[in-house]
């Protein structure tokens, strides 16, 4: 409010600096800074109940910090209501697939385009020739997207009745829909197959470098996590545990002892059966 | 069977899809504006009702049905079009003017009513909008300078340029023009942006918000267009009956205006008309069957609630998408004939969850 | 050709809430119409040797239904008149369809001033209005009971208010002020505070724009608080539930009223006669409803008799115009009406409840 | 001591607005849904007494047992018939089923010929009684009230609280399909609460015939009933009771002290009021979304 | 069993046969909208197959009531958690124990799945729905454990949780196999653990078994190894444009 801001480093797209969250006892995220840099896919993992969605949830403003302020490209994020946050260029899909149940897919993707709409409220109800043309135009971005994503065939469902896998990538394409700067992906790969997960891999790594999107993402697979990352924080009870390149840290100790876990050979189960 | 092939984008915005549609709408259009030749005096009246709750239901099946917000206090944006109307027409203001402008404080109403559905959902919407609803009511009965109090208020016919909407036939084509109006944009603005950010933020808020839809300026906006159709509706009204007192907007008005809605079938435009019919339908149906019981039950008060109420579970039971569901499977029925298989519209086992949490 | 009468037949429409808060009234006037038009049958053969068949609807005492109910009778059954019709904003609502087509609002079950002003060809009325009840009664208990505080408590609607307005007037004639005035929505159950305003301003004479059971409501938790003002209700509280509910706090209250309260023991042997045969008819006790159905019919046939046997609307209203009816067996007033002077009779006179019964204590009030 | 007097005739009426809030808030927190037929299965519940005592010449005890009983089973009864089938449909659906089912009721006794059109006392042996506490007033009926709606909210507080059965119902409201894997028995559960709900609408209906007599639209005094289970936040039962009284004491004193007509929106100006403050009540859990 | 199940007039499962023998670990692998799920919820009776039958104990439990079933000795770990939101953890456990009558075995199994998950013993309080995805997921399987059941349907246990935990997961799977002989049915996506916990597995496509043998012989799969196991050589970028598709439709 007061001071003026310190323009961050040039290539920093998000900056997050000394965030915390209390949730009645529970200190959800505690003192977190991190910098997301422009084009990079930057991964947050940690244990179950480290605070992860926490962040993803400060950073789309579901939540108000306790203390600390994100910054998205010079902006201080606490500013904006919730639905700026959109416009501002972050787009994201959530830890449990949050969907527009009882419409179509087609109709899901089209309301990613709702931030890019051109046409006010009395256009829309007159339907005037430029709704028309805007109407169209989302159509063809739309399209686009489901052309990357191969939603062809699904184009016309209802989401409700659709597999899990398909309604994670559905919910990726809503997010990109947007054409945002920033997608933050909450656990893109889970509940999906390797096959699947393999796919998703591949469109995150497009998405990065021929989309030019910076990505934020949590993720548990590592293997997903070591071949499209760039960096990546380890955070444990709310706090930084570790941040560096994939190998550094799944190297590191205590993101061993506390995420990986040590069994290393997942055989040794069935030995014990056997 | 009919299959279409689709060859551009802009085939997918028309309003009406194919031959077929325009054909079939074609021919409602000339029975509707032929109707005053072929429909008795009576019919015809009972047909301008039909329209003028088929403009509330519009308003009301956009907030309820696309957006998710349902108001039990809708009688008192019908009632505040309704009072406008008759005390701007009572001043002699033309039609022109003053329906709009009845439209526009329901609206206005609206938006005040939105203000506490930012904040609560479900249960405690319908609450706040049926409390809404009473504190209205009261209104209209104690701001008797302006509303005639309890003794009510008597409506002159609708006047415009020297030309007046006379019951019967003018009158009649006033409001199936209005409802006209009012369904077109209905239709347009639920196949654009402004539509589909009402379904979003119907089925979750969290992701509506996350897409960048600003929650308070849509729910109010839902409300207010519900308002001002309501309030159109609520004009027509008070000159089609020519008398209005407040306990014409009380909780059962409200009540039966949702059940419309309910009855036609949540979500579809078709369902605000085919619920008018059966609102009004209804009871006259029944006053013609009675006559035919033995008099033991046809002669017996309470017969009505009896009967209405028994329809209504009737629905809710067989028929949970209301007319326009029956509608469609009578149509796909005849559409896929002989193929159409038993099972295909057999309702699936679904599962309630909480909807505290949206 | 005039609409609703054949060579054989009169229809007669009637709109009644028989589904609604007074479906209990509604069925009353069904049912005594419907007994005075089977009398006509079996006594008299007919008018001109048509007889009159009844037409009911229910509009469940809600204007809008009163519209379609009205039009369905004046533009789908083509009814020679609509008789009888309950309540005050349903007759509003559809006098106007009914005046379209020239169709006769022939005595409302209803004392509102509405029912016959501002005057209109097709208008009559038989009761004494509420306001004119009121305002007529009220200076009369004042010299009575030596009224110094005179206040009122009304149904916060257009029944109510009519009370209150004839309270008004009333107290005016008096030389005084209506004290405190309060009021409550139809079916509150509660009227404590308002029982404690009336008492914290020291009312000695209280005016009822009540119904049955805020009458019976009022008047008990005044006696249980301890407040015995007089009390002083319009015909809409003379019924017999009031003191069949009330019990004996019920006993002292004063009541306007026309029409005599019809019990079966009653002491006049005609009474007794009819509501023994309404009792048998219908297999319930008559009530005051009853009777007003039963009367406007009487009128009716009177009426259309008088007409001739060209009966039209133009030459029913050229008849009534000149009827006069005597003082009926209820004890109801003589009745007179001409081309202006559409209510037959603006008189009424005073119940009291003795001993858990009504008894009339006044002849009718003159002015 | 005006002041105290219309504070307790507002608690008396606050009780009443209490007691059919319990049963709006049993329904909600069992099923999440609205049940508009409230007031209906009160209706039913008095007229069920009145017919125990009048036409069958019963004592007063038998009639309250008859009555409790015989809604109960009413209750299960139509649970069984028009709710099972579409249990899982939204809870908006039951919500207009209430509705109906409520028309249905009213309907049905307006219909029964010499009865249904009438309005009728219940001899209850407690009748006009009053207690003189100093100069304050007491009256047994509203004691009677009271007492009984304190019984039955801590009652059915304990068993949503701390039953298996209590909290198995919220369970399943809650997320049906998740209470099917867990083997809740769902519809008997659910029939269960109809029937208890229904009990407490009996239970209502005749502690409230001798103040406001059996008729058939005695029910819609349960419009009031539901601010009272708003302000209380609607899905807690010391909420009702709570909310109950307020509502009851808020009319008492704006009747008394405020200018005409406020008396009879209190009650809706206090919701309004309640919903821009507190808009989950004053009991009610604050609701987030965690997504 | 052999079920043919259907969502209105789409068939999702056609002609499934499957065995799960007493005291095995069975796997059911299959991608995206196979028709798993399917599978899982017509053997718990939420859904009603259209044709075939469930026997479960030698005793044919088609279109039972799920409360019946259950009260037979079967739970199930749904998919997506479905946990109850507003119900505080503990509660969230009793419920999964709803048909047990003893209050003794219930405390017991209370603490050992506390034992598994310390975090929920300490979340005992909170509502669930304020859990975190992973926690949730704990809390599902937890809730099945407490039924003590002598077959447990999971489906994707380890959907969200963290490496350490799905290992430790699978860990309690074959204890809980071998420790009270319990019988497990196993749907996931981790296609490496489920093979190498599992005694014998089943490949499920488009609704059909595509193919079925012991966990050990169809982890030498070539197939199973490409497609579920993702064992091949790591692709250079774009090797999507050339994927094989898989060939047993
Ligand atoms: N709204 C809330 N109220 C209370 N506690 C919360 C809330 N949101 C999160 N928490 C708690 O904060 C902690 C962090 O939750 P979060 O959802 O961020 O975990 P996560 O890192 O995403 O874990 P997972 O991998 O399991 O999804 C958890 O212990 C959770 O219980
Ligand atoms: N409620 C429903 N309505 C219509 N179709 C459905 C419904 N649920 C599932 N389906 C369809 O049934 C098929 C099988 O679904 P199922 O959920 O069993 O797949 P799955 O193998 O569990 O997939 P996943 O790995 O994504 O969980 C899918 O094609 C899906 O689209
Ligand atoms: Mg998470
Ligand atoms: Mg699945």
């Amino acid at each position: 409010m007061n001071a003026p801001d310190t323009p961050p480093p040039t290539d920093a797209l998000l900056q997050a600096r000394d965030i915390s969250v209390r949730f009645g006892g529970v200190m959800a995220v505690n003192k977190v800074s991190f910098d997301v840099r422009r084009g990079e896919v930057f991964t947050l993992i940690g244990p179950n109940g480290a605070g992860k969605t926490t962040v993803f949830n400060l950073i789309s403003r579901l939540y108000a910090p306790t203390s600390g302020r994100i910054t998205y490209d010079g902006q201080d994020l606490a500013r904006q209501p919730p639905h700026k946050v959109a416009s501002l260029g972050i787009a994201r899909t959530f830890q449990n697939i949050e969907l527009f149940e009882y419409a179509t897919v087609l109709q899901n993707l089209l309301i990613g385009r709702h931030t890019h709409r051109r046409t006010g409220f009395w256009q829309d109800i007159l339907f005037t020739p430029a709704a028309r043309r805007a109407e169209i135009e989302a159509r063809e971005k739309v399209e686009q997207v489901i052309d990357f994503l191969d939603l062809q065939h699904h184009r016309d469902s209802l989401v409700a009745g659709l597999p899990y896998g398909v309604r994670k990538v559905v919910e990726l394409g809503r997010a990109l829909c947007t054409q945002p700067r920033l997608l933050l992906l909450d656990e893109p790969s889970s509940g999906l197959n390797v096959e699947e997960t393999e796919d998703m891999a591949f469109w995150i790594q497009d998405i990065q470098r021929d989309l030019g999107i910076t990505v934020l993402m949590v993720e548990h697979d590592m293997s997903l996590v070591s071949r499209v990352s760039d960096r990546v924080l380890a955070m444990n009870q709310g706090e930084v545990l570790a941040m560096g390149s994939p190998r550094e840290v799944q190297a590191h100790p205590g993101v061993v002892e506390a995420y990986l876990g040590t069994i290393e050979d997942v055989s040794s189960l069935r030995r014990e059966v056997a | 069977m009919r299959f279409l092939f689709k060859t551009s984008y802009a085939q997918d915005i028309r309003l009406a899809r194919h031959g077929g549609h325009v054909f079939w709408y074609g021919l409602l259009a000339l029975f509707l504006v032929a109707a005053p030749w072929l429909a008795s005096e009576y019919l015809l009246s009972q047909l301008t009702f039909i329209l003028i709750y088929g403009i509330v239901g519009l308003g009301l099946m956009l907030l309820a049905g696309y957006t998710g917000l349902f108001s039990i206090g809708h009688a008192a944006f019908f009632g505040v079009g309704a009072y406008t109307e008759a005390v701007l027409a009572g001043m002699g203001w033309p039609f022109v003017l003053s329906l709009p402008l009845a439209a526009m404080l329901a609206a206005a109403t609206g938006v005040v009513v939105g203000l506490p559905a930012l904040r609560v959902k479900g249960i405690y919407l319908g609450m706040a909008t049926l409390s809404f609803g009473f504190v209205v009511a009261e209104v209209f009965a104690r701001w008797e300078s302006v509303t005639g109090g309890n003794a009510g208020k008597s409506v002159n016919a609708a006047k415009a340029f020297g030309w007046t909407a006379e019951a019967g036939a003018p009158f009649y084509y006033l409001c199936l023009l209005l409802a006209a109006v009012a369904t077109l944009a209905c239709l347009n603005l639920l196949r654009s942006s402004t539509g589909r950010a009402f379904v979003a933020i119907r089925d979750s808020e969290v992701s509506a918000q996350s897409m960048g839809i600003a929650l308070a300026r849509y729910k109010t906006l839902s409300f207010a267009i519900s308002a001002a159709l309501a309030g159109l509706g609520g004009g027509l009204y008070a000159h089609h009956i020519h008398f209005i007192s407040p306990d014409q907007f009380d909780i059962i008005q409200s009540i039966d205006l949702l059940l419309m809605v309910v009855v036609g079938g949540l979500g579809s435009i078709h369902g605000a008309f085919l619920g008018a019919i059966f609102l009004i339908g209804l009871p006259q149906a029944i006053s013609a069957v009675k006559d035919y019981l033995p008099a033991a039950v046809g002669q017996a008060p309470g017969l009505k609630a009896v009967v209405y109420g028994g329809v209504l579970v009737a629905f809710v039971l067989f028929e949970p998408l209301g007319l326009y569901g029956r509608w469609l499977k009578v149509r796909t029925y005849l559409q896929l004939f002989p193929f159409y298989r038993k099972g295909m519209f057999k309702r699936q086992k679904s599962f309630q969850k909480s909807d505290r949490l949206k | 050709q005039q609409q609703g009468v054949s060579k054989t037949e009169i229809l007669v429409g009637t709109i009644q809430d028989l589904s609604g808060p007074l479906a209990g009234y509604g069925k009353q006037a069904r049912n005594g119409m419907q007994l005075r038009i089977d009398e006509l049958a079996e006594q008299q053969g007919g008018i001109h040797g048509r007889k009159i068949k009844l037409l009911v609807e229910d509009d469940g005492y809600d204007p809008k239904k009163a519209v379609l109910a009205a039009q369905k009778l004046v533009n789908q059954d083509k009814v020679f008149i609509v008789a009888g019709h309950l309540g005050t904003a349903p007759n509003m609502a559809a006098m106007p369809v009914q005046f379209e087509k020239n169709i006769v609002n022939f005595m409302p079950i209803t004392a509102a001033r509405e029912m016959y002003e501002p005057t209109n060809r097709l208008k009559y009325s038989f009761a004494a209005t509420y306001y004119d009840q009121i305002r007529l009664a009220l200076p009369k208990m004042v010299k009575d009971k030596q009224a110094k505080k005179v206040c009122s408590i009304y149904q916060d609607d257009d029944f109510g208010l009519e009370v209150q307005r004839g309270a008004e007037a009333g107290a005016k004639a008096a030389g005084m002020e209506i004290a405190e005035k309060t009021t409550f929505k139809r079916g509150a159950t509660d009227f404590s505070s308002q029982v404690a305003r009336l008492k914290a301003a020291n009312c000695d004479l209280v005016v009822l724009g009540t119904i049955i059971r805020e009458t019976i409501g009022t008047i008990a938790e005044s006696r249980k608080t301890g407040f015995n003002p007089t009390f002083l209700g319009s015909s809409a509280a003379y019924t017999d539930l009031i003191h069949k509910l009330g019990g004996k706090p019920m006993d002292g209250l004063y009541a306007t009223m026309t029409v005599q309260h019809p019990y079966l023991d009653e002491a006049s042997q005609p009474i007794r006669f009819w509501a023994a045969k309404y009792k048998t008819k219908f297999n319930e006790d008559p009530t005051v409803f009853s009777a007003y159905g039963y009367l406007i019919m009487d009128e009716f046939i009177q009426a259309a008799l008088k007409a001739g046997p060209n009966l039209t609307t133009d030459s029913f209203i050229k008849a009534m115009d000149s009827m006069s009816f005597p003082a009926d067996m209820f004890g109801g007033p003589p009745q007179s009406y001409t081309a202006t002077k559409r209510l037959g009779n603006d008189q009424s006179r005073l119940s009291q409840i003795q001993n858990g019964k009504w008894v009339v204590v006044s002849d009718y009030v003159k002015p | 001591m005006q002041f105290i007097q219309l504070v307790i005739s507002g608690i008396a009426q606050g009780c009443i607005y209490g007691l059919i809030a319990l049963g709006f808030v049993l329904i909600y927190k069992a099923t999440e849904t609205v049940s508009f037929a409230q007031g209906e299965l009160m209706m039913l519940g008095a007229f069920g007494g009145l017919g125990v005592m009048s036409f069958m010449g019963l004592p007063y005890w038998a009639a309250v047992l008859g009555a409790i009983a015989g809604m109960a089973l009413f209750g299960m009864l139509l649970e069984r018939l028009v709710i099972r089938p579409i249990l899982g449909q939204p809870a908006f659906s039951i919500v207009m089923l209430t509705i109906g089912i409520g028309y249905v009721a009213r309907g049905a006794i307006t219909m029964i010929p010499g009865i249904g059109t009438e309005t009728q006392a219940l001899p209850v042996p407690y009748k006009d009684q009053v207690l003189n506490a100093g100069p304050l007033l007491l009256n047994v009926e509203q004691l009677v009230v009271i007492a009984a709606t304190a019984v039955l909210s801590a009652l059915l507080y304990a068993l949503f609280r701390y039953s298996k059965v209590g909290i198995a119902m919220q369970a399943a409201s809650q997320n049906q399909l998740a209470a099917y894997y867990m083997g809740i028995p769902v519809q008997r559960l659910n029939n269960l609460v109809w029937g208890l709900a229904a009990a407490v609408a009996a239970i209502a209906g005749l502690l409230l015939a001798p103040i406001t007599f059996v008729h058939a639209n005695m029910g819609f005094i349960g419009l009031k009933a539901f601010p009272a289970a708003v302000v209380g936040g609607f899905g807690s039962l010391p909420g009702a009771l709570v909310g109950g009284l307020v509502i009851g004491t808020v009319e008492s004193l704006s009747g008394f002290y405020l200018p005409e007509g406020f008396k009879d929106v209190a009650a809706y100006v206090v919701v309004l009021v309640m919903l821009m403050v507190r808009p989950n009540g004053l009991f009610g859990e604050r609701l987030r979304k965690k997504v | 069993m052999n079920v043919e199940s259907a969502y209105g007039p789409i068939k999702a499962i056609r002609g499934v046969s499957l065995q799960v023998r007493r005291g095995e670990v069975a796997t059911v692998l299959g991608s995206n909208g196979a028709g798993k799920t399917t599978i899982l919820k017509t053997i718990s009776g939420i859904i009603d197959p259209r044709k075939g039958s469930v026997q479960f104990k030698g005793e044919d439990i088609t279109a039972q009531d799920p409360a019946y079933i259950v009260e037979q000795g079967l739970s199930h770990v749904p998919e997506g958690r479905e946990v109850f939101p507003l119900l505080s953890v503990h509660d969230n456990l009793l419920m999964g124990a709803y048909t047990r009558r003893d209050r003794d075995g219930v405390a017991r199994d209370m603490e050992a799945v506390y034992r598994y998950f310390p975090i929920l013993k300490e979340r005992a309080a909170q509502d669930a729905g304020l859990l975190s995805g992973g926690q949730q997921q704990m809390l599902a399987i937890s809730r099945a454990l407490m039924a003590s059941p002598d077959l447990i349907l999971l489906d994707e246990p380890s959907l969200g949780l963290s490496p350490k935990l799905t290992k430790e997961i699978f860990e309690i799977v074959v204890r809980i196999n071998r420790e009270r002989g319990t019988t497990l049915l196993l749907v996931e996506q981790n296609a490496n653990m489920a093979l190498n916990a599992a005694d014998y597995g089943y490949v499920l496509e488009n609704g059909r078994i595509v193919m079925e043998d012991t966990c050990g012989r169809l982890r030498e799969k070539d197939d199973i190894k490409e497609f579920y196991l993702g064992m091949k050589d790591a692709g250079v970028r774009g090797e999507r444009r050339w994927k094989k598709k898989k060939t047993w439709r």
